[in-house]
């Protein structure tokens, strides 16, 4: 290994055998969310009610929204933490120019320009400067939510037109899905083509496993990156107008903390934080699985405190699983290999 | 000398990864006082061998008798413990420390307490590199050294540990004549003190310089350990491949065409300096120069990897912009670069998708990449450079070293450059695939292409080269025509003893 | 009555429930199913309230639980009131992070004659049916400034130590404070600057820090919230400012008797946070059982806090707060 | 043959003093010593109370906890890895303390060790997941961030250690002195200077920069590195333990949420102060530093009077500026030195 840059051979969520493919981390948690779902259907009568679910995926929509560029960052080992931040900005810019008599038609398109100058902001910083994401986006995480109180103060404004109130809330006729999450099943569907299926996806992931491999093979590293910043920071502005007509108020605090639950499900999907490594699939059934589970331990009265510690071991226990599957049958396969091939 | 008892030795062992069985039923010995080479076919299992060896591997069947007594290694530690120091195929340094704690780490010099003595740390390393015959700064980092340059870390490295046993991995495929030969020196010394070495190359000249038996092994299997005294290098390259070799440097005639890659006073402050030199089609351009000269610095700047501060790159009668790759390869310029594990390959990504990395355009079939086309762009490719694989879905980080580099290569053929750009396209190769890899070349050219290779191997130069550059110290030194060509003219410019006539 | 919008203006201010009338004689219904759902459970002024609360329902034969989100934010809230919803409680006390995005959901529960009452902190009138104020905004904020007036004897510069900007009960008092000092008798005093310290005891801390280095010469700081009165008293009481400072605001008893001893806090305000809740728990039966609808004037019984009546906009108030000083703190333990 | 290394003849020669200048220009706790600086002399320059004694002891009593915390992240994050728990095992340990100490008068070393063992245990939980089964540690320090946190709230739900149950003496811990200097303080810099003396000075402490530097690098080289990434997560977790219990010393009034959301803070003091997030470079100096400019910066927009409103975007701007100028510095210095050595080479 020539001392520039870290080669992933051996990042711990590699399974390098074949045999072990099978057991990979996002079939694990598409497992959980059946068995979760399959559970609470008999066991909780108000679970599986169309209201319920529809309540439970409209909860969801901004989470399961962001979490798609997010999934496009990490893989391309980066991450974005000033995603909360760019709603909670939207949010207030949408309420002030709301306030000011704007029309919405108007209004969402800046928010979308805002929201593309706030990814380009963190984009430039990474690419230009070379500063780790996770620095910047702290940054910005905090320079965006302070613009947000700059821009709205501690007013809050409601009372939005009910037509796109409606739009943000009502399910799409004969169907439980809210349209916002109609909005994300699209979304999701041309996110897993472009990283799954096209060379733009390819080139996300070289970029994501081996910086330097990728650019000497033409990809042009920098420019991905910054557009996937800027991705990142339309959906995320475009979530906050979401938030803030599905909640019928205008605040700079809004979506406060979002980013960790954000990165919670894209992790829990199976997405190498070091890049490189990933399904849209995985991350999709990871969404899935948190607001689903919570919308159960809620029905069933679960503190609010030990939801907090299933979705903590959740995440472990998704992570744990694969390997200790793998060291068993590595171990039965070697009984005198087993600790050289688990630590290769 | 052959009488004394074996220091560390393999017993009928066997290792497998999932499908691939690495090594079956191989045994070796390794005495004092005798250099051991092993030979084999990249993916001959080899490098696995010295795993087993330096306690990186338990081996599924078979045991490591040290001095005769069975010894179960648990980790490279024990081994180390036992007195067996390794130098590995890829250089695994510590990027962020300096080359002095590389060497030492984990056995430094104490002072009081407890704590390092830096003073004698630095001290033993510059002692150890004077013994190497090398110029490093003990206190540099060791980013940004050169793969020569880890390699000698790596040599230093082993050779402090004042090991019984020596195991060396390929440890000269990045390094040039005079290194070789302090290599070699000290070796020498350390077989007279009674050390038992094993030694893996590829250059075969370089086994029988050295070396007093041969272990041969093919496919994973034991094929024969022999004196080397009584066989030639025919019968060797009869025993890796199984069959006989023709020649190694297939050079075929071609009729010369006009430059296609112009390069002009090309200059990047404090690496290279107005660097002037053109290719044409259908010849094969070797690019000389001892470690360090700043060949693959020039090269680099050229596809655009790195920028340049003066000059011009023009690729047909168009000139590039300075910094972008894609550019240049949308001119028709491939790289094939010298550090394959970093720029090379993505390690984690599969067989197919790397080769296919480079050519995603020409694999879209309507937006969409075409998982047919690139697993058939793959497998051809596979064939033709004789890639040794279980499966084309497989990392490209299992594959053995040699494997990886037929791998870019395969990555950079199959873009269909006009002009090819090679830096030690052949590091690491077995003979037969080498042959195979200038055949290539040669015919590449024949058929029009450009060929610009950067080589340490003087054979290979000579062998292929229609012109050889000579660079020194960032500078072009001389240009050599082939018939004027020799080991001791571009010796003479690569070491700087003709600066009259470069200039 | 009804659940639309426009019903919010004129004497009759809050929604009723589904239009219903008012039976003051109906008896309240066994085993109501009751939720409260704070702003934040592990807030312990919360806790207090709801304890006395799900207490003063078994009173009542009901039974209360308390759910809720461990952040303060309005959209975990939601996701709870629509379980609660799914779950048709009878009866939702909610203290609201926001006045409007916990609005959709409530006038759902409306609709499906879930009686809803707010406490501690209000939502948008038209979406609940009772409020139950612990005192009246406007006398909280007024009587702040009269007693930071009173202690640095009517004049010098006064700073405010708030929760999170967004709160609705902090800004409401705060509002009142600002035109309170419009009076000429307050003309000494100057309100330099209103801080926020996030409802988080280190954020407060250093707030209170950086006010005092930034206005050497404050004279009082008004913390109308327990968790920035304790921090800004606790600095006080550590640094070269004590004596020289007064603090004041809204705080419990156990939190600042320390600092009522050592002579750092003179006097403070409160009302009883366990009666609130109590009360609040009765103005839900009564409404859940048909008692009350919400509008102004009617009038429900509230257990051993005795007959309550529904003022304007539908808000119940709690009553006067209790000031604290030196000489009657030891009779307070909550 | 010198010609492998002609680049480096210059540095061979150089000698001392080159090697001395060398060091102060690679330092990268220069610049964010220089941009404290800055910032306080601007600070001071418009409103003199900034250093008044008061001022400068509310700084250090300040930035100590957090420097604490950066200081045991910092191992961490050398071995390349991270430690999201901080927050969480900070806010466990101050309300368990607290109960601890709850009407009783018990003697601070007992609380003190309580704490840190109570860290130590988190620590060993996040160090076995990471090294023994390697699962990703940003992932699994998620996850025991939710837990621990679960288990604190459910724990506390709502109940609140009062100032007036802490014992005086705990008390006197967060805001006493000796010889004027405060005892928090002077707790960080001490442990502050022995992990550093460590890291630099003792073998083992080397091989965390070795291990994050490369772990597949530290297999071969025989490194034990199973047991450093185990005590790295351990000393982070003890000084999250021993913040804990300094939390509820220096505040008094504890509720279950104490250090909320830190983990961020931390990390990010930790990256502002130099420490490489892919692991095996920094010093805990830097990270220590950085947890001081990240709490100064609190402090300075609060004094300068800045608008309510705009201190978070401005502490933000501040954050960003700190880390580019830094950046740009440290580019600077590497090109400044190869030119300087290519000249000597020539
Ligand atoms: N970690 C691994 N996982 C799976 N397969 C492996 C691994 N390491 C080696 N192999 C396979 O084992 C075989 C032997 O590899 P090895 O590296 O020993 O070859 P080698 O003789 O050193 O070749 P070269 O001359 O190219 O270095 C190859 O087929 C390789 O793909
Ligand atoms: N990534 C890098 N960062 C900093 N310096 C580098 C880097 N790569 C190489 N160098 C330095 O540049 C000089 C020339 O590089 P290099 O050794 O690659 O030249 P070369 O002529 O291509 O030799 P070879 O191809 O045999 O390795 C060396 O002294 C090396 O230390
Ligand atoms: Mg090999
Ligand atoms: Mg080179």
């Amino acid at each position: 290994m020539a001392p520039d840059a870290p080669v992933k051979t051996s990042s711990p969520g590699a399974l390098p055998n074949p045999v072990t493919r099978l057991v990979r981390w996002d079939v694990i948690v598409t497992a959980l969310l059946i068995v979760v779902f399959a559970g609470g259907a008999l066991g909780t009568p108000d679970f599986a009610t169309s209201d319920n679910l529809s309540f439970a995926l409209d909860d969801l929509s901004e989470i399961a929204l962001i979490a798609l560029p997010m999934t496009l960052l990490v893989v391309a080992a980066e991450v974005d933490l000033s995603v909360a931040s760019v709603l909670g900005l939207s949010s207030a810019l949408l309420g002030a120019l709301w306030d000011a008599g704007w029309a919405i038609e108007t209004i969402i398109p800046l928010l979308i320009i805002v929201g593309a100058i706030a990814g380009l902001v963190n984009g430039l910083l990474v690419t230009r400067l070379g500063l780790p994401s996770l620095a910047v986006t702290i940054g910005t995480l905090t320079l965006y939510r302070g613009l947000a109180y700059v821009v709205l103060g501690t007013k809050a404004v409601a009372q939005f037109p009910q037509n796109y109130a409606d739009l943000a809330t009502k399910t799409v006729p004969g169907t439980p899905i809210p349209y916002p999450f109609a909005l994300f099943i699209v979304a999701a569907i041309v996110t897993a083509v472009v990283l799954h299926a096209t060379g733009a996806g390819r080139a996300i992931f070289a970029t994501g496993a081996q910086e330097e491999a990728a650019f000497f093979a033409g990809i042009r590293v920098k420019r991905i990156k910054l557009l996937l910043f800027v991705v990142s920071g339309v959906v995320s502005a475009f979530a906050g107008a979401i938030y803030t007509l599905r909640y019928g108020s205008a605040r700079a605090d809004n979506g406060l903390g979002l980013e960790l639950a954000v990165i919670a499900a894209v992790l829990l999907g199976g997405v190498d934080f070091d890049g490189g490594r990933g399904t849209l699939g995985g991350v999709v059934a990871g969404v899935l699985l948190i607001g689903l589970l919570r919308n159960l331990l809620m029905l069933r009265d679960v503190a609010t405190e030990i939801q907090s510690i299933v979705t903590g071991l959740l995440l472990i226990v998704s992570v744990l699983t694969p390997r200790i599957i793998a060291g068993v049958r590595e171990a039965r396969r070697h009984p005198r290999g087993s600790i050289s091939a688990s630590s290769q | 000398m052959s009488e004394s008892p074996p220091i560390l030795a393999l017993e009928r062992v066997s290792m497998a990864f999932g499908a691939v069985r690495a090594l079956q039923d191989v045994s070796i010995d390794l005495r004092g006082g005798e250099i051991h080479a092993l030979a084999g076919e990249n993916g001959a299992g080899k490098s696995t061998l010295v795993k087993i060896l330096a306690g990186v591997h338990r081996p599924d069947e078979g045991q490591v008798l040290l001095d005769g007594s069975p010894r179960d290694f648990r980790g490279p530690g024990d081994a180390q413990h036992a007195g067996v120091a390794v130098i590995y195929q890829e250089p695994t340094l510590f990027p962020d420390l300096s080359v002095a704690e590389n060497i030492f780490m984990g056995r430094q010099p104490r002072a009081g307490l407890g704590r390092i003595d830096r003073r004698a740390l630095r001290a033993q390393t510059a002692a150890l590199f004077e013994r190497l015959g090398v110029s490093l700064d003990p206190d540099r980092p060791a980013r940004g050294l050169s793969i020569a340059d880890q390699q000698i870390v790596e040599i230093a490295k082993a050779l402090s540990r004042d090991a019984r046993v020596l195991v060396m991995d390929e440890p000269t495929a990045a390094l040039s004549g005079n290194e070789v030969a302090r290599l070699f020196t000290v070796a020498r010394t350390l077989r007279e003190q009674g050390c038992a070495l094993l030694f893996i190359s590829h250059r075969l000249e370089e086994i029988f310089e050295l070396c007093q038996r041969v272990t041969t092994l093919r496919d994973g299997r034991l094929i024969a350990t022999e004196e080397l005294q009584g066989i030639t290098p025919d019968d060797l390259v009869q025993r890796m491949v199984g069959r006989e070799l023709d020649t190694l440097y297939p050079k075929q005639d071609t009729t010369v065409g006009e430059a296609v890659l112009k390069v002009e006073r090309l200059t990047r402050e404090g690496v290279f300096t107005d660097v002037s030199f053109e290719v044409r089609t259908g010849e094969i351009v070797a690019l000389a120069g001892l470690v360090g000269a700043g060949r693959s610095e020039v090269v680099r700047a050229v596809f655009g990897v790195d920028r340049y501060d003066a000059g011009s790159v023009t690729v047909g009668g168009r000139r590039l912009p300075g910094g972008s790759p894609t550019a240049a390869m949308s001119a028709g310029i491939a790289l094939v670069p010298e550090d394959r594990r970093q720029q090379g390959l993505v390690m984690d990504g599969s067989i197919e998708r790397n080769i296919g990395l480079t050519t995603l355009r020409a694999l879209r079939r309507g937006p969409l990449v075409s998982r047919r086309a690139e697993r058939d762009r793959a497998a051809d490719w596979a064939i033709r450079l004789q890639l040794k694989y279980a499966r084309l879905s497989d990392a490209v980080g299992v594959l053995s070293g040699g494997n990886q580099q037929k791998v870019v290569l395969a990555k950079w053929l199959s873009t269909e450059p006009t002009v090819l750009i090679v830096d030690e396209p052949t590091r690491g190769i077995d003979v037969g695939t080498k042959a195979e890899v200038h055949r290539l070349l040669s015919e590449l050219a024949a058929d029009g292409l450009a060929v610009l290779m950067i080589s340490s191997d003087l054979p290979e130069v000579l062998g292929m080269a229609d012109r050889v550059l000579v660079m020194y110290e960032g500078r072009l030194a001389a240009e050599i025509p082939r018939d004027e060509a020799t080991e001791e003219t571009v010796v003479a410019a690569a070491t700087g003893r003709n600066r009259r006539e470069a200039a | 009555g009804g659940t639309t919008k426009k019903s919010s203006s004129g004497d009759n201010g809050a929604a009723a429930t589904s239009g219903a009338k008012a039976n003051p004689n109906a008896p309240i219904k066994k085993g109501l199913k009751v939720a409260f759902l704070p702003k934040q459970v592990n807030n312990p002024y919360e806790t207090i309230v709801d304890k006395a609360g799900i207490a003063g329902a078994k009173e009542y034969g009901g039974t209360a639980k308390e759910v809720g989100p461990s952040d303060a934010s309005a959209s975990s809230q939601i996701s709870y009131l629509n379980t609660l919803i799914q779950q048709q409680q009878d009866a939702i006390l909610i203290a609201a992070n926001d006045p409007n995005a916990v609005c959709g959901p409530l006038k759902q529960a409306m609709s499906r004659k879930i009686a809803v009452v707010t406490y501690d902190s209000d939502a948008a009138k038209e979406c609940r049916d009772v409020f139950i104020n612990q005192a009246s905004s406007e006398e909280i904020g007024r009587s702040e400034i009269k007693v930071i007036s009173d202690l640095i004897g009517g004049k010098g510069k006064i700073a405010i130590l708030s929760a999170t900007a967004n709160a609705t009960n902090q800004n409401t008092w705060i509002g009142f404070m600002k035109d309170e000092l419009k009076k000429p008798e307050y003309a000494g005093i100057q309100l330099v600057k209103v801080a926020y310290g996030d409802d988080d005891d280190q954020k407060s801390f250093q707030q209170t820090q950086g006010l005092l280095q930034a206005y050497p010469d404050l004279k009082g700081i008004i913390a109308p919230t327990t968790v920035g009165i304790a921090a800004a008293a606790r600095y006080v009481s550590a640094s070269k400012y004590k004596g020289k400072v007064q603090v004041s605001g809204l705080g419990t008893p156990n939190q600042m008797r320390k600092f009522v001893k050592d002579g750092t806090v003179s006097k403070f305000e409160l009302w009883n946070p366990g009666d609130l809740g109590y009360l609040a728990s009765y103005a839900a039966a009564a409404l859940a059982s048909g008692q009350i609808t919400g509008a102004q004037g009617e009038k429900f019984k509230a257990g051993r806090l005795g007959e309550r009546t529904i003022g304007a906009d539908g808000e119940v108030i709690l009553g006067p707060p209790t000031v604290f000083d030196k000489n009657n703190i030891d009779n307070f333990h909550f | 043959m010198a010609t492998i290394t002609t680049t480096e003849a210059g540095a061979e020669t150089g000698g001392g003093g080159r090697r001395l200048v060398d060091t102060v220009l690679r330092a990268r706790e220069l610049s964010i010593l220089a941009a404290l600086i800055v910032l306080v002399v601007v600070t001071t320059a418009a409103n003199s109370s900034f250093l008044s004694q008061q001022g400068v002891k509310d700084i250090f009593l300040n930035a100590s906890i957090l420097a604490l915390l950066a200081v045991g992240q910092t191992m961490v994050v050398i071995t390349r890895n991270i430690d999201l728990s901080v927050g969480s095992v900070v806010g466990l340990v101050a309300f368990a303390s607290g109960k601890f100490v709850l009407g009783h008068d018990r003697n601070i070393v007992l609380v003190l060790i309580l704490g840190m063992a109570i860290g130590a245990v988190c620590g060993l939980v996040n160090g076995v997941l990471v090294s023994f089964f390697r699962v990703p540690a940003l992932v699994v320090t998620l996850g025991t961030l939710y837990v621990i946190q679960g288990l604190d709230y459910y724990w506390a739900h709502g109940q609140q250690i009062n100032a007036a149950d802490v014992p005086n003496s705990l008390l006197e811990l967060g805001s006493g002195s000796v010889l004027g200097i405060p005892y928090l303080p002077l707790i960080t810099v001490v442990v502050m200077l022995a992990v550093g003396y460590y890291l630099r000075s003792y073998p083992s402490g080397r091989e965390f920069y070795a291990i994050g530097s490369n772990p597949d690098a530290a297999r071969l080289a025989g490194l034990s590195i199973r047991r450093r990434i185990l005590t790295a997560y351990a000393c982070s977790g003890i000084l999250a333990g021993l913040a804990g219990v300094l939390w509820l010393a220096r505040f008094g009034t504890v509720v279950a949420d104490a250090a909320h959301g830190w983990e961020l803070r931390v990390v990010a003091a930790v990256v502002v102060g130099g420490v490489a997030i892919v692991g095996g470079l920094g010093t805990v100096y830097g990270a220590a530093l950085g947890a001081l400019l990240l709490t100064t910066i609190g402090s300075v927009l609060v004094v300068l009077k800045v608008n309510s409103f705009w201190q978070d975007a401005i502490s933000g701007l501040l954050l960003l500026l700190a880390i580019s100028v830094d950046r740009l510095l440290s580019l600077r210095v590497t090109r400044a030195l190869r030119r300087r050595n290519v000249r000597h080479g020539a």
